[in-house]
Protein backbone atom coordinates (compact mmCIF):
# COMPACT_ATOMS: atom_id res chain seq x y z
CA UNK A 1 0.00 0.00 0.00
CA UNK A 2 1.50 3.48 -0.93
CA UNK A 3 1.31 6.52 0.96
CA UNK A 4 -0.72 9.55 -0.48
CA UNK A 5 1.30 12.64 -0.69
CA UNK A 6 -0.14 16.17 -1.32
CA UNK A 7 1.37 19.66 -1.93
CA UNK A 8 -0.01 22.60 -1.40
CA UNK A 9 1.02 26.48 -2.04
CA UNK A 10 4.14 26.92 -3.29
CA UNK A 11 5.18 23.47 -2.61
CA UNK A 12 2.45 22.50 -5.02
CA UNK A 13 4.55 24.92 -7.71
CA UNK A 14 7.24 23.47 -7.49
CA UNK A 15 6.43 20.01 -7.45
CA UNK A 16 4.79 20.62 -10.28
CA UNK A 17 1.86 18.60 -9.17
CA UNK A 18 -1.33 18.81 -6.24
CA UNK A 19 -0.84 15.49 -5.21
CA UNK A 20 1.15 11.75 -5.60
CA UNK A 21 1.21 8.57 -4.36
CA UNK A 22 4.86 6.75 -3.49
CA UNK A 23 6.09 4.05 -2.17
CA UNK A 24 9.59 4.84 0.04
CA UNK A 25 11.46 1.72 1.05
CA UNK A 26 9.98 0.82 4.88
CA UNK A 27 12.94 2.69 6.20
CA UNK A 28 11.20 5.88 6.02
CA UNK A 29 8.57 5.95 8.73
CA UNK A 30 8.90 9.38 9.64
CA UNK A 31 7.30 12.61 8.25
CA UNK A 32 11.02 14.34 8.45
CA UNK A 33 12.39 10.82 6.54
CA UNK A 34 9.06 11.00 4.07
CA UNK A 35 10.22 14.86 3.64
CA UNK A 36 14.34 13.93 2.77
CA UNK A 37 13.36 11.31 0.63
CA UNK A 38 10.81 12.91 -1.89
CA UNK A 39 13.46 16.06 -2.36
CA UNK A 40 16.38 13.72 -3.27
CA UNK A 41 13.74 12.50 -6.31
CA UNK A 42 14.22 14.93 -8.61
CA UNK A 43 14.57 18.69 -8.64
CA UNK A 44 11.10 20.01 -8.61
CA UNK A 45 10.75 18.09 -5.03
CA UNK A 46 13.91 19.40 -4.05
CA UNK A 47 13.09 23.14 -4.71
CA UNK A 48 10.07 22.40 -2.77
CA UNK A 49 11.61 21.18 -0.01
CA UNK A 50 15.08 23.28 -0.10
CA UNK A 51 13.57 25.68 3.14
CA UNK A 52 12.82 22.82 5.62
CA UNK A 53 11.55 25.59 7.90
CA UNK A 54 9.44 26.61 5.54
CA UNK A 55 7.59 23.38 5.32
CA UNK A 56 5.09 22.34 7.70
CA UNK A 57 3.04 18.99 7.55
CA UNK A 58 0.13 16.99 8.35
CA UNK A 59 -0.51 13.28 8.77
CA UNK A 60 -4.09 12.14 7.89
CA UNK A 61 -5.68 14.99 8.17
CA UNK A 62 -3.65 16.58 11.47
CA UNK A 63 -0.41 18.90 11.63
CA UNK A 64 2.74 16.87 12.39
CA UNK A 65 5.93 17.79 13.18
CA UNK A 66 8.79 16.17 11.69
CA UNK A 67 9.03 12.96 13.81
CA UNK A 68 5.91 11.87 13.08
CA UNK A 69 5.19 8.09 12.06
CA UNK A 70 3.94 7.41 8.76
CA UNK A 71 3.16 4.45 7.12
CA UNK A 72 1.51 2.82 3.88
CA UNK A 73 -1.71 4.15 3.47
CA UNK A 74 -1.46 6.83 5.55
CA UNK A 75 -2.02 10.60 3.65
CA UNK A 76 0.72 13.11 4.43
CA UNK A 77 0.72 16.87 2.84
CA UNK A 78 3.64 19.00 2.70
CA UNK A 79 2.93 23.13 2.79
CA UNK A 80 3.93 26.30 3.79
CA UNK A 81 2.78 27.77 6.70
CA UNK A 82 -0.80 28.67 6.83
CA UNK A 83 -1.81 32.27 5.95
CA UNK A 84 -5.66 32.03 6.27
CA UNK A 85 -7.76 34.49 8.17
CA UNK B 1 -24.90 26.34 17.61
CA UNK B 2 -21.94 25.94 15.35
CA UNK B 3 -21.84 27.03 11.97
CA UNK B 4 -18.84 25.79 9.65
CA UNK B 5 -18.27 27.02 5.77
CA UNK B 6 -15.83 27.17 3.55
CA UNK B 7 -17.00 28.14 0.38
CA UNK B 8 -16.40 30.00 -3.19
CA UNK B 9 -19.55 32.06 -3.02
CA UNK B 10 -19.92 35.19 -0.94
CA UNK B 11 -22.00 35.04 2.84
CA UNK B 12 -24.20 37.64 4.05
CA UNK B 13 -22.76 38.74 7.38
CA UNK B 14 -25.99 40.05 8.63
CA UNK B 15 -27.48 36.38 8.00
CA UNK B 16 -24.89 34.96 10.73
CA UNK B 17 -25.40 38.02 13.15
CA UNK B 18 -29.08 37.43 12.96
CA UNK B 19 -28.54 33.52 13.54
CA UNK B 20 -26.54 34.19 16.55
CA UNK B 21 -28.94 36.82 17.89
CA UNK B 22 -31.99 34.58 17.89
CA UNK B 23 -29.78 32.18 19.99
CA UNK B 24 -30.97 33.93 23.59
CA UNK B 25 -27.60 35.38 24.70
CA UNK B 26 -27.32 39.44 25.47
CA UNK B 27 -24.04 39.68 23.12
CA UNK B 28 -22.27 38.59 19.82
CA UNK B 29 -19.34 39.60 18.75
CA UNK B 30 -18.28 39.42 15.09
CA UNK B 31 -15.16 39.72 13.40
CA UNK B 32 -15.36 40.36 9.61
CA UNK B 33 -11.90 40.30 7.27
CA UNK B 34 -11.84 41.27 3.46
CA UNK B 35 -9.74 41.65 0.76
CA UNK B 36 -7.68 45.26 1.28
CA UNK B 37 -5.61 47.05 -1.37
CA UNK B 38 -3.00 47.12 -2.68
CA UNK B 39 -4.11 44.04 -3.33
CA UNK B 40 -5.58 43.55 -6.93
CA UNK B 41 -6.30 39.97 -6.72
CA UNK B 42 -6.49 37.21 -4.02
CA UNK B 43 -6.39 33.63 -4.05
CA UNK B 44 -7.05 31.37 -1.07
CA UNK B 45 -6.05 27.65 -1.46
CA UNK B 46 -7.14 25.38 1.48
CA UNK B 47 -6.41 21.42 2.20
CA UNK B 48 -10.13 20.03 1.96
CA UNK B 49 -11.01 18.19 4.11
CA UNK B 50 -8.98 18.67 7.11
CA UNK B 51 -9.75 22.27 6.69
CA UNK B 52 -13.32 21.87 7.80
CA UNK B 53 -12.32 19.68 10.13
CA UNK B 54 -9.86 22.09 11.82
CA UNK B 55 -12.46 24.67 11.53
CA UNK B 56 -15.01 22.97 13.83
CA UNK B 57 -11.68 22.02 16.28
CA UNK B 58 -11.64 25.63 16.61
CA UNK B 59 -15.03 26.69 16.97
CA UNK B 60 -15.74 23.82 19.45
CA UNK B 61 -12.63 25.38 21.32
CA UNK B 62 -13.65 28.52 21.68
CA UNK B 63 -17.32 27.37 22.82
CA UNK B 64 -15.89 25.19 25.77
CA UNK B 65 -13.83 28.27 26.63
CA UNK B 66 -16.00 30.84 26.44
CA UNK B 67 -19.24 28.98 27.40
CA UNK B 68 -20.90 29.91 24.39
CA UNK B 69 -24.35 29.83 22.92
CA UNK B 70 -22.97 29.50 19.22
CA UNK B 71 -20.32 30.57 16.80
CA UNK B 72 -20.06 30.96 13.02
CA UNK B 73 -17.11 30.76 11.19
CA UNK B 74 -17.25 31.01 7.53
CA UNK B 75 -14.08 31.98 5.00
CA UNK B 76 -14.12 32.12 1.68
CA UNK B 77 -11.94 30.02 -0.81
CA UNK B 78 -10.81 30.88 -4.64
CA UNK B 79 -10.05 33.99 -6.17
CA UNK B 80 -11.50 37.31 -4.45
CA UNK B 81 -11.10 41.22 -5.72
CA UNK B 82 -10.36 43.85 -3.55
CA UNK B 83 -13.40 44.53 -0.79
CA UNK B 84 -14.78 41.50 -1.04
CA UNK B 85 -15.35 39.32 2.01
CA UNK B 86 -12.73 36.59 3.18
CA UNK B 87 -13.87 35.36 6.95
CA UNK B 88 -16.12 36.03 9.07
CA UNK B 89 -15.80 35.04 12.79
CA UNK B 90 -18.89 35.59 14.94
CA UNK B 91 -19.88 34.60 18.67
CA UNK B 92 -23.17 34.56 20.66
CA UNK B 93 -22.35 34.66 24.81
CA UNK B 94 -24.14 35.84 27.37
CA UNK B 95 -22.34 39.16 28.13
CA UNK B 96 -20.03 40.92 25.47
CA UNK B 97 -16.59 40.13 27.45
CA UNK B 98 -17.24 36.55 26.22
CA UNK B 99 -18.48 37.45 23.11
CA UNK B 100 -15.66 39.77 21.99
CA UNK B 101 -12.72 37.86 23.64
CA UNK B 102 -14.04 34.50 21.69
CA UNK B 103 -14.05 36.62 18.08
CA UNK B 104 -10.70 37.15 18.76
CA UNK B 105 -9.70 33.73 19.74
CA UNK B 106 -11.67 32.38 16.77
CA UNK B 107 -9.51 34.83 14.26
CA UNK B 108 -6.56 34.19 15.82
CA UNK B 109 -6.76 30.58 16.08
CA UNK B 110 -7.71 30.03 12.34
CA UNK B 111 -4.50 32.43 11.23
CA UNK B 112 -2.28 29.95 12.40
CA UNK B 113 -4.08 26.47 12.78
CA UNK B 114 -6.40 26.27 9.79
CA UNK B 115 -4.72 24.93 5.84
CA UNK B 116 -5.36 27.75 4.15
CA UNK B 117 -3.03 30.06 1.92
CA UNK B 118 -3.30 33.13 0.33
CA UNK B 119 -1.62 33.91 -2.60
CA UNK B 120 -1.16 37.81 -3.64
CA UNK B 121 -1.62 39.77 -7.11
CA UNK B 122 -0.55 43.16 -6.68
CA UNK B 123 -1.55 46.00 -9.00
CA UNK B 124 1.71 45.98 -10.92
CA UNK B 125 0.91 42.16 -11.61
CA UNK B 126 3.58 40.67 -9.35
CA UNK B 127 2.27 37.62 -7.51
CA UNK B 128 3.29 36.17 -4.24
CA UNK B 129 2.20 33.60 -1.46
CA UNK B 130 1.88 35.69 1.45
CA UNK B 131 3.93 34.79 4.19
CA UNK B 132 3.27 33.73 7.80
CA UNK B 133 3.64 36.56 9.69
CA UNK B 134 5.32 36.04 13.48
CA UNK B 135 2.48 38.50 15.13
CA UNK B 136 -0.13 36.12 14.20
CA UNK B 137 1.63 33.40 15.86
CA UNK B 138 2.25 35.07 19.22
CA UNK B 139 -1.30 35.93 19.10
CA UNK B 140 -2.15 32.25 18.76
CA UNK B 141 0.39 31.34 21.52
CA UNK B 142 -1.12 34.32 23.58
CA UNK B 143 -4.37 31.96 24.42
CA UNK B 144 -1.76 29.30 25.91
CA UNK B 145 -2.55 25.70 24.96
CA UNK C 1 -16.16 57.36 8.24
CA UNK C 2 -18.45 58.32 11.55
CA UNK C 3 -21.90 57.19 12.06
CA UNK C 4 -23.83 58.17 14.94
CA UNK C 5 -27.49 57.41 15.67
CA UNK C 6 -30.16 57.01 18.15
CA UNK C 7 -33.47 55.77 17.17
CA UNK C 8 -36.48 53.77 18.48
CA UNK C 9 -36.60 51.86 14.52
CA UNK C 10 -34.41 48.54 13.91
CA UNK C 11 -31.20 48.65 12.68
CA UNK C 12 -29.75 46.25 10.14
CA UNK C 13 -26.15 44.95 11.36
CA UNK C 14 -25.31 43.83 7.73
CA UNK C 15 -25.85 47.12 6.21
CA UNK C 16 -23.33 48.85 8.89
CA UNK C 17 -20.87 45.87 7.94
CA UNK C 18 -21.11 47.09 4.19
CA UNK C 19 -20.26 49.91 5.00
CA UNK C 20 -17.09 49.70 7.12
CA UNK C 21 -15.93 47.20 4.66
CA UNK C 22 -15.55 49.79 1.33
CA UNK C 23 -13.26 51.70 3.54
CA UNK C 24 -10.52 49.98 2.45
CA UNK C 25 -9.49 48.06 5.61
CA UNK C 26 -8.64 44.58 5.76
CA UNK C 27 -10.43 43.95 9.58
CA UNK C 28 -14.29 44.90 10.97
CA UNK C 29 -14.98 44.30 14.61
CA UNK C 30 -18.68 44.23 15.71
CA UNK C 31 -20.32 43.76 18.83
CA UNK C 32 -24.38 43.68 18.32
CA UNK C 33 -26.37 43.33 21.93
CA UNK C 34 -29.53 42.43 22.42
CA UNK C 35 -32.73 41.73 24.59
CA UNK C 36 -31.56 38.62 26.99
CA UNK C 37 -34.72 36.90 28.65
CA UNK C 38 -35.88 36.28 31.34
CA UNK C 39 -36.26 40.05 30.53
CA UNK C 40 -39.80 40.69 29.12
CA UNK C 41 -39.99 43.92 28.27
CA UNK C 42 -37.11 46.53 27.85
CA UNK C 43 -37.38 50.37 27.93
CA UNK C 44 -34.83 52.64 26.89
CA UNK C 45 -34.54 56.04 28.05
CA UNK C 46 -32.24 58.64 27.34
CA UNK C 47 -30.83 62.35 27.25
CA UNK C 48 -31.49 63.70 24.09
CA UNK C 49 -29.44 66.11 22.72
CA UNK C 50 -26.21 64.83 25.09
CA UNK C 51 -26.72 61.52 24.17
CA UNK C 52 -25.26 61.66 20.27
CA UNK C 53 -22.38 64.24 21.48
CA UNK C 54 -21.10 61.97 23.86
CA UNK C 55 -21.56 59.06 21.29
CA UNK C 56 -19.72 61.11 18.68
CA UNK C 57 -16.74 62.09 21.07
CA UNK C 58 -16.68 58.08 22.19
CA UNK C 59 -16.40 57.52 18.37
CA UNK C 60 -14.03 60.10 17.62
CA UNK C 61 -11.66 58.77 20.88
CA UNK C 62 -11.64 55.54 19.16
CA UNK C 63 -10.91 56.42 15.57
CA UNK C 64 -7.70 58.54 17.03
CA UNK C 65 -7.05 55.93 19.63
CA UNK C 66 -7.01 52.54 17.31
CA UNK C 67 -6.24 54.72 13.69
CA UNK C 68 -9.58 53.69 12.67
CA UNK C 69 -11.00 54.11 9.07
CA UNK C 70 -14.58 54.79 10.53
CA UNK C 71 -16.68 53.50 13.14
CA UNK C 72 -21.07 53.15 13.54
CA UNK C 73 -22.13 53.23 16.60
CA UNK C 74 -26.23 52.78 16.92
CA UNK C 75 -28.08 52.61 20.05
CA UNK C 76 -31.95 52.19 20.36
CA UNK C 77 -34.37 53.79 22.64
CA UNK C 78 -38.10 53.15 24.09
CA UNK C 79 -39.54 49.59 24.33
CA UNK C 80 -37.79 46.11 23.18
CA UNK C 81 -38.77 43.31 23.21
CA UNK C 82 -36.54 39.78 24.13
CA UNK C 83 -34.23 39.28 21.25
CA UNK C 84 -34.40 42.53 19.43
CA UNK C 85 -31.44 44.44 18.89
CA UNK C 86 -30.36 47.47 21.76
CA UNK C 87 -26.63 48.68 20.39
CA UNK C 88 -24.08 47.99 17.56
CA UNK C 89 -20.61 49.00 17.80
CA UNK C 90 -18.26 48.79 14.99
CA UNK C 91 -15.18 49.71 13.46
CA UNK C 92 -12.93 49.34 10.63
CA UNK C 93 -8.82 49.08 10.83
CA UNK C 94 -6.07 48.27 8.64
CA UNK C 95 -6.17 45.05 10.52
CA UNK C 96 -7.85 42.97 12.95
CA UNK C 97 -6.03 43.69 16.04
CA UNK C 98 -7.31 47.20 15.52
CA UNK C 99 -10.67 46.79 14.39
CA UNK C 100 -11.31 43.96 17.98
CA UNK C 101 -9.70 46.34 20.34
CA UNK C 102 -11.57 49.10 18.95
CA UNK C 103 -15.05 47.50 19.62
CA UNK C 104 -14.32 46.48 22.96
CA UNK C 105 -13.43 50.27 23.38
CA UNK C 106 -16.68 51.56 21.87
CA UNK C 107 -18.86 49.54 23.68
CA UNK C 108 -16.79 49.54 27.12
CA UNK C 109 -16.81 53.60 26.84
CA UNK C 110 -21.14 53.32 25.61
CA UNK C 111 -21.97 51.48 28.87
CA UNK C 112 -20.19 54.19 31.33
CA UNK C 113 -19.92 57.74 29.11
CA UNK C 114 -23.39 57.48 27.23
CA UNK C 115 -26.63 58.94 29.01
CA UNK C 116 -29.22 55.85 28.36
CA UNK C 117 -30.82 54.29 31.12
CA UNK C 118 -32.57 50.58 31.00
CA UNK C 119 -35.53 49.68 32.68
CA UNK C 120 -36.31 46.09 32.64
CA UNK C 121 -39.85 43.94 33.21
CA UNK C 122 -39.71 41.08 34.18
CA UNK C 123 -42.14 37.83 32.89
CA UNK C 124 -43.67 38.13 36.20
CA UNK C 125 -44.47 41.28 35.40
CA UNK C 126 -42.25 43.07 38.07
CA UNK C 127 -40.23 46.31 36.81
CA UNK C 128 -37.00 47.75 37.82
CA UNK C 129 -34.57 50.34 36.83
CA UNK C 130 -31.06 48.15 35.97
CA UNK C 131 -28.61 49.17 38.54
CA UNK C 132 -24.99 50.07 36.51
CA UNK C 133 -22.32 47.30 37.33
CA UNK C 134 -19.20 47.53 38.45
CA UNK C 135 -17.41 45.68 36.37
CA UNK C 136 -18.56 48.35 33.22
CA UNK C 137 -16.78 50.83 35.92
CA UNK C 138 -13.88 48.64 35.87
CA UNK C 139 -13.96 47.83 32.31
CA UNK C 140 -14.24 51.20 31.09
CA UNK C 141 -11.09 52.28 33.58
CA UNK C 142 -9.15 49.11 31.82
CA UNK C 143 -8.55 51.81 28.91
CA UNK C 144 -6.85 54.39 30.88
CA UNK C 145 -7.60 58.29 30.33
CA UNK D 1 -32.49 84.12 34.64
CA UNK D 2 -34.08 80.83 35.67
CA UNK D 3 -32.04 77.24 35.72
CA UNK D 4 -33.79 74.70 33.70
CA UNK D 5 -33.19 71.10 35.72
CA UNK D 6 -33.52 67.75 33.77
CA UNK D 7 -34.51 64.36 35.58
CA UNK D 8 -33.70 60.96 34.33
CA UNK D 9 -34.59 57.30 35.29
CA UNK D 10 -35.55 57.13 38.40
CA UNK D 11 -35.23 60.47 39.41
CA UNK D 12 -37.81 61.45 37.17
CA UNK D 13 -40.02 59.36 38.71
CA UNK D 14 -39.78 59.72 41.90
CA UNK D 15 -40.13 63.82 41.27
CA UNK D 16 -42.64 63.48 39.55
CA UNK D 17 -41.32 65.22 36.49
CA UNK D 18 -39.10 65.05 33.63
CA UNK D 19 -37.91 68.92 33.97
CA UNK D 20 -38.79 72.12 35.96
CA UNK D 21 -37.27 75.70 36.00
CA UNK D 22 -35.92 76.98 39.44
CA UNK D 23 -34.63 80.27 40.19
CA UNK D 24 -32.50 79.15 43.31
CA UNK D 25 -30.98 82.17 45.78
CA UNK D 26 -27.47 83.03 44.54
CA UNK D 27 -25.76 81.43 46.92
CA UNK D 28 -26.61 78.20 45.26
CA UNK D 29 -23.91 78.03 42.89
CA UNK D 30 -22.82 74.56 42.27
CA UNK D 31 -23.90 71.30 41.19
CA UNK D 32 -24.34 69.85 44.79
CA UNK D 33 -25.57 73.10 47.11
CA UNK D 34 -28.24 72.97 43.68
CA UNK D 35 -29.20 68.73 44.66
CA UNK D 36 -29.37 69.73 48.30
CA UNK D 37 -31.75 73.20 47.78
CA UNK D 38 -34.11 71.06 45.46
CA UNK D 39 -34.12 68.02 48.33
CA UNK D 40 -35.28 70.37 50.35
CA UNK D 41 -38.63 71.65 48.07
CA UNK D 42 -40.56 68.69 49.22
CA UNK D 43 -41.21 64.88 49.67
CA UNK D 44 -40.72 64.04 45.71
CA UNK D 45 -37.63 65.80 45.39
CA UNK D 46 -36.12 64.87 48.98
CA UNK D 47 -37.14 60.97 47.55
CA UNK D 48 -35.09 61.51 44.18
CA UNK D 49 -32.29 62.81 46.28
CA UNK D 50 -32.47 60.43 49.31
CA UNK D 51 -29.21 58.50 47.96
CA UNK D 52 -26.39 61.29 46.84
CA UNK D 53 -24.17 58.34 45.85
CA UNK D 54 -26.74 57.11 43.06
CA UNK D 55 -27.11 60.31 42.02
CA UNK D 56 -25.00 61.74 38.44
CA UNK D 57 -25.62 65.20 36.74
CA UNK D 58 -24.77 67.04 34.00
CA UNK D 59 -24.15 70.72 33.58
CA UNK D 60 -24.82 71.67 30.17
CA UNK D 61 -25.28 68.20 28.36
CA UNK D 62 -21.76 67.65 30.17
CA UNK D 63 -21.21 65.21 32.87
CA UNK D 64 -19.95 67.64 36.01
CA UNK D 65 -19.82 66.30 39.61
CA UNK D 66 -20.68 68.36 42.67
CA UNK D 67 -18.68 71.05 43.07
CA UNK D 68 -18.75 71.87 39.19
CA UNK D 69 -20.47 75.46 38.96
CA UNK D 70 -23.99 76.26 38.05
CA UNK D 71 -25.55 79.62 37.30
CA UNK D 72 -28.96 80.78 35.90
CA UNK D 73 -29.31 80.01 32.14
CA UNK D 74 -27.91 76.66 32.85
CA UNK D 75 -29.28 73.37 31.65
CA UNK D 76 -28.37 70.93 34.65
CA UNK D 77 -29.49 66.99 34.27
CA UNK D 78 -30.02 64.68 37.60
CA UNK D 79 -29.61 60.84 36.68
CA UNK D 80 -28.81 57.51 37.97
CA UNK D 81 -25.59 56.11 37.36
CA UNK D 82 -25.79 55.46 32.93
CA UNK D 83 -26.78 51.83 32.03
CA UNK D 84 -27.09 51.56 28.51
CA UNK D 85 -24.85 49.78 25.49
Amino acid sequence: MAIRVLYFAWLRERVGMPEESVAPPPDIATVGALADWLAARDAAHAAAFAEPGCVRAAVNQDFADRSAPVAPGDEVAFFPPVTGG
Amino acid sequence: MLRIAVQAADFAPGEALDALAALGGGGIGCFLGVVRPPVACLTLEHYPGMTEAAMRRIAEAAVARFDLLGCVVIHRVGRLAPGERIVLAAAAAAHRGAALEATAFLIDWLKTDAPFWKKERLEGGEERWVEARAADVAARKGWGV
